[in-house]
């Protein structure tokens, strides 16, 4: 019986129908990028850095704490600030974020105290120089703005407030938090 | 386990200057006799599972009680009782040499090479101590804690300097 | 480099007719997965010796854990083994927990152990594509890729990221599953074992796959335990020896699930392992997935873990009653995190990864030791290569299941 | 003379148009069939579903840089690929597509066919041996060992067919076989075709016997070194092989362009169907087996394929000489 089935190559005969039947009933299970895109990355996705924008004054929320510049791994981002004299209130000068050095970890959205900085969703962006990954307030404010029109309202990062994180690990004002 | 201890506390009395117990039982050894120590751990009690061998190095460190700068830490297991021992050789940084154990455990043998790569810890009777993940013509050894994580310019690799300069030349 | 031009010294004896064939495999080819480089000396299409370069994806991830903090360090281990990034992740936490001290929340630990097995499903899933691709069977790797994708996809759905997870982190996870991805799941483990069938239908009894992998490589077990070869290389060689069993860590002690085992040491029992071990970490998602309802509304990190920002120095906290004149408690500085070293170790799907972390009371690693599968396996390819045909080596490098961002760090 | 001349002229260039649409359309065969095996999709960029693939192929490799590498002996380097090609090519010129279709139809046309192929080996060892590499040199021994051996086995798997046609003329064959009990030698002959088939793929290189380009081994074997349209030289040579080689099977085998019933105004029909199949087959092996090593490749010749042909001779030599 053994003979038989080798010498009639039963097993490779198995394989070949196997991918015969492949061929002919199962459908291909890849798609052609850019004919078809595919289904929208998962909420939470890592993707292109984005400032949010404060609806009513058009400017960026960070209150230039630094967390972010402090838990970034590999320190691709930039900081500057000015100090109200009176107020000690922090006003941001420079922002800039270096994508081609950023590792997506997200750890600086998920230390932001006022949900300042998000990875968006979107993730096909390309640069032709280094420069157009180098992003700086104005094109981070950008950012969320071609992002957050394809979203619906409120929008909320999981990475803002984290499911299943306790609440004393949050700071006060990611508690109540919504959504933008 | 303690009576394995013991043990080896009263015949290796010259060998064992300590026996500390924290997250598992750690022996402090002196190099001399070391050897003879390895070999009874793995001929007589089973210890034939070397997981890893590396180096440390403690200079400036805050909470040392010992002369020595380096350090090459030993973890043995033994399969059959599932014990994990912890081994540790102190060796100063005047005479920087330990013992190989690659005769007893082959895979120590890439274990030492990157221990002398990164500390500069020689292994005496290792069968081909060099380099192992820098390149050969490397200078300093890079895990030290007297070696900068940013190198200068002028303290990069040569063999790249050279390269980049004959690529200016051509172009 | 030096290797070759020592080599080049000796060689060239005139009187004889022979000279040895050299040949360099590497570290551009396509199937040393990776930037291995192999000196081969062949002796017509035998190998008489084979030197292994690695080096050329030195990150110095140990060097630079001891510039970033214990959080950030994680990040770190995602590029080692970026095939299966979660193991990594869990063996740098499980050191780090243990150096603080932490408790961490049962169901943390099971979502933890969900993504570890997720992962060695990646992993095998990955090794058998390349594998079989390295020996032939092209068809193999696209089936592997097709279901591999699903996982990845899920991954997406759980932190966010397809291979660079970073989803553990000291004291627990960084986020929860939600019901979706529980679900799709469930769905995973039903579907998974009956397209494990279609791979073997492909190679399992395949005449020419098992001539090229019965009695290739034999490592016996004596050797293979002395050379340092863990995970299914050694439990091929039929060593029972597995991390998850011998020295539990997470939920793996509350999971039922057998440690599969070979006989002969050689490239086809290997296979045999890893294949009924992709049935095995099935089954342990399973269980996991029906033991999370019971933690429902846990939270999944530790009370006491550290933010992920670990701050640089923490005061110590003043006590409530006044101390006596002359002590002066205001502004003391007390360790972040307890001085002291740790050493855990994951049965990563790879093969053993122990994580030797010394802490000196700041809130970065003084020391990160990290000991790889892949290192020893590489090393171990000498030993196991001798006498075989180049065919053959292309075979071991795939049954050893190296990953090179792993052996290199 | 003259109009023979021009009959000739017309029907080579013809016949030598077709085989390279062949040959090209092949690449794009293989190219969809594997994908659909493997649940992919395959070229689809190029033309409507992907049909001008080949022909974009070809305009790209054409037009790449011809690379050769330093240290190569020159005039072997720029021969071979051509060796290869026109031994390759040559066989199509001999088979009988249809009866009243033959370009030369010569008394010892197998004889011819399997002197080309023999030659085709020149072309990987002279290429594997220029092109100053190791790789490409072990690839080239691994092709000239392979191609002695399976020669043997196949000659053998020839042989016992003209035994039963008693002629070597590739048309008489054909017609032998019309003339015969079964209509082909297919039932007669079948450890013959099975014989043939299995040396035909390792003749040709492909998987399961694709050692002397292993992919994943010697990078590319013989034509690792080799760039631009020397290299879609080999490529064409190689899907060339492939066809010579079915259409030969087809005409020793399976009837050539008899089939069972007539098919008005095509008289390839039968023909192109068989080779069809048959050139599928090759794609279907490829997608779903592994590769042999080499020294079990070697076995599987001398030890297996050999013995089986020279059985199959002896017992045909019996029958004949019987009935």
């Amino acid at each position: 019986m053994r003979i038989l089935e080798k010498a009639l190559l039963i097993e490779i005969l198995k394989g070949l129908a196997l991918t015969l039947r492949k061929m002919l009933f199962a459908r291909p299970v890849t798609i052609q990028y850019y004919d078809k895109v595919r289904p929208v990355p998962a909420p939470g996705f890592r993707g292109r850095h984005a400032l949010v924008k404060d609806e009513n004054t058009g400017d960026t929320l960070c209150i230039a704490c630094l967390r972010c510049v402090k838990v970034c791994p590999s320190r691709c981002i930039n900081i500057e600030y000015e100090a109200d004299p009176e107020t000690k209130k922090r006003k941001i000068v420079k922002y800039e974020i270096e994508a081609l050095r950023c590792v997506y970890c997200g750890y600086c959205e998920e230390v932001c105290p006022v949900n300042a900085i998000v990875l968006t969703e979107y993730y096909e962006y390309i640069g032709f120089k280094r420069e157009d990954l180098f992003f700086d307030k104005e094109k981070l404010l950008k950012n969320w703005d071609e992002f957050i029109i394809t979203q619906k309202r409120p929008y909320l990062n999981p990475f803002w407030k984290p499911r299943g994180i306790p609440e004393k690990f949050l700071p006060a004002k990611k508690r109540q938090f919504t959504g933008v | 386990m303690e009576e394995l201890l013991n043990e080896l506390k009263e015949k290796f009395s010259s060998v064992i200057i300590e026996i500390q117990k924290k997250d598992y039982p750690t022996l402090i050894c002196k190099r001399t006799g070391f050897l003879d120590l390895m070999k009874y751990l793995k001929d007589e009690k089973g210890f034939k599972y070397l997981i890893d061998l590396c180096g440390a190095d403690y200079l400036e460190y805050k909470y040392k009680n010992f002369e020595e700068r380096f350090e090459v830490v030993y973890h043995l297991y033994n399969l059959d009782n599932k014990v994990l021992l912890r081994l540790k050789v102190r060796v100063p940084e005047k005479d920087c040499w330990q013992y190989s154990v690659t005769p007893l455990w082959r895979t120590a043998n890439w274990f030492e090479r990157e221990c002398y790569d990164m500390f500069g810890i020689s292994f005496r009777g290792h069968p081909n101590l060099k380099r192992i993940l820098m390149p050969d013509d490397w200078e300093g050894h890079p895990l030290r804690k007297d070696y900068p994580v940013y190198l200068e310019e002028e303290q990069e690799w040569k063999t790249y300097k050279e390269f980049k300069e004959k690529i200016k030349e051509q172009s | 480099m030096a290797t070759y031009l020592e080599i080049n010294k000796k060689q060239v004896n005139e009187e004889k007719w022979e000279e040895p064939f050299y040949i360099n495999m590497g570290p551009q080819h396509p199937s040393t997965h990776g930037v291995l480089r192999l000196f081969l000396e062949l002796e017509g299409e035998t190998i008489v010796n084979c030197t292994p370069i690695i080096g050329y994806l030195h990150r110095g991830v140990e060097k630079l854990g001891e510039i970033l903090n214990y959080n950030q360090t994680i990040v770190l281990s995602d590029r080692m083994d970026y095939i299966a990034s979660a193991a990594n992740n869990t063996a740098f936490a499980l050191a780090f927990e243990k150096l603080m001290d932490l408790k961490i929340p049962r169901r943390a630990k099971l979502l933890r152990t969900i993504v570890c097995e997720m992962a060695r499903i990646c992993n095998h899933l990955l090794w058998l594509a390349t594998h079989a691709l390295d020996i032939g069977a092209m068809t193999v790797f696209l089936y592997c890729f097709r279901d591999r994708e699903w996982l990845l996809n899920i991954y997406e759905k759980i932190c966010g990221a397809r291979l660079t997870h970073t989803y553990v982190r000291v004291g627990g996870v960084r986020q929860d599953f939600t019901q979706e991805i529980i679900d799709e799941l469930y769905k995973f483990t039903e579907e998974f074992p009956p397209r494990i069938y279609d791979y073997e239908t492909l190679i399992d009894v395949n005449r020419i796959w098992l001539k090229r992998t019965k009695g290739v490589a034999v490592v016996p077990a004596e050797d293979a335990i002395n050379l340092g070869l863990t995970g299914p290389v050694l439990r091929g060689s039929g060593v029972p020896y597995d991390v998850r069993k011998f020295r539990p860590y997470d939920a793996y002690v509350e999971v039922d699930f057998i440690v599969p085992t070979g006989k002969n040491g050689d490239t086809y029992d290997r296979y045999r392992v890893r294949m009924e071990e992709l049935r095995q970490a099935n089954r342990i998602i399973r269980q996991c997935l029906d033991k999370l309802p019971e933690t429902q509304g846990e939270p999944v990190v530790a009370e006491n873990a550290p933010d992920l920002l670990i701050p640089e120095k923490i005061k110590k906290p003043e006590p409530k009653p006044v101390p006596k004149k002359g002590v002066i408690f205001k502004g003391e500085e007390i360790p972040v995190v307890p001085p002291g070293e740790a050493f855990a170790s994951i049965e990563s799907p790879k093969g053993e990864l122990a994580v030797y972390v010394i802490s000196d009371g700041s809130n970065k690693p003084w020391r990160l030791r990290i000991r790889t599968p892949s290192f020893v396996h590489i090393s171990a390819i000498p030993y196991m290569s001798k006498n075989h045909l180049i065919a053959d080596l292309i075979a071991i490098i795939g049954t050893l299941d190296i990953v090179l961002g792993d052996s290199d760090r | 003379m003259l109009e023979r001349l021009i009959y000739f002229l017309i029907a080579a260039a013809t016949l030598l148009v077709i085989a390279l649409l062949h040959v090209a359309y092949l690449t794009y065969a293989e190219r969809k069939i594997i994908a659909r095996m493997q649940q992919r999709l395959g070229p689809n960029r190029v033309g409507p579903r992907g049909l001008l693939q080949p022909i974009a192929d070809m305009l790209k490799l054409l037009t790449k840089e011809d690379l050769v590498p330093y240290g190569v002996d020159r005039p072997i380097f720029y021969i071979a690929p051509f060796i290869s090609l026109v031994c390759a090519g040559t066989g199509v010129a001999l088979i009988p597509l249809w009866e009243k279709f033959i370009i030369s139809n010569i008394n010892v046309g197998l004889l011819f066919i399997l002197a080309l192929s023999s030659l085709s080996a020149y072309g990987v060892i002279l290429s594997g041996w220029g092109s100053n590499s190791r790789y490409a040199f072990l690839g080239g021994l691994r092709a000239s060992a392979q191609v002695i051996s399976y020669e043997i086995a196949m000659s053998l798997a020839l042989l016992s067919v003209v035994l039963m046609a008693g002629s070597l003329n590739l048309k008489d064959i054909v017609n032998a076989q019309i003339n015969s009990p079964y209509k082909v030698y297919l039932i007669p002959q079948i450890i013959a075709f099975y014989v043939f088939i299995i040396s035909a793929i390792a003749e040709c290189n492909r998987i399961p016997f694709d050692l002397p380009e292993a992919e994943t081994e010697l990078v590319a074997g013989y034509f690792v070194e080799y760039s631009a349209m020397r290299f879609a030289i080999f490529y064409l040579a190689e899907y060339f092989g492939m066809v010579v080689m079915s259409a030969l099977a087809v005409t020793c085998f399976l009837g050539g362009w008899i089939g069972p019933f007539e098919v008005p105004y095509i008289p390839f029909f039968w023909f192109l169907i068989k080779l069809y199949f048959l050139l599928f087959v090759y794609i279907w092996v490829r997608a779903t087996l592994p590769r042999y090593r080499y020294d079990q490749l070697m076995g599987l010749g001398w030890k297996v394929l050999i013995p089986l042909g020279i059985i199959n001779l002896f017992l045909t030599a019996l029958l004949k000489l019987i009935f």
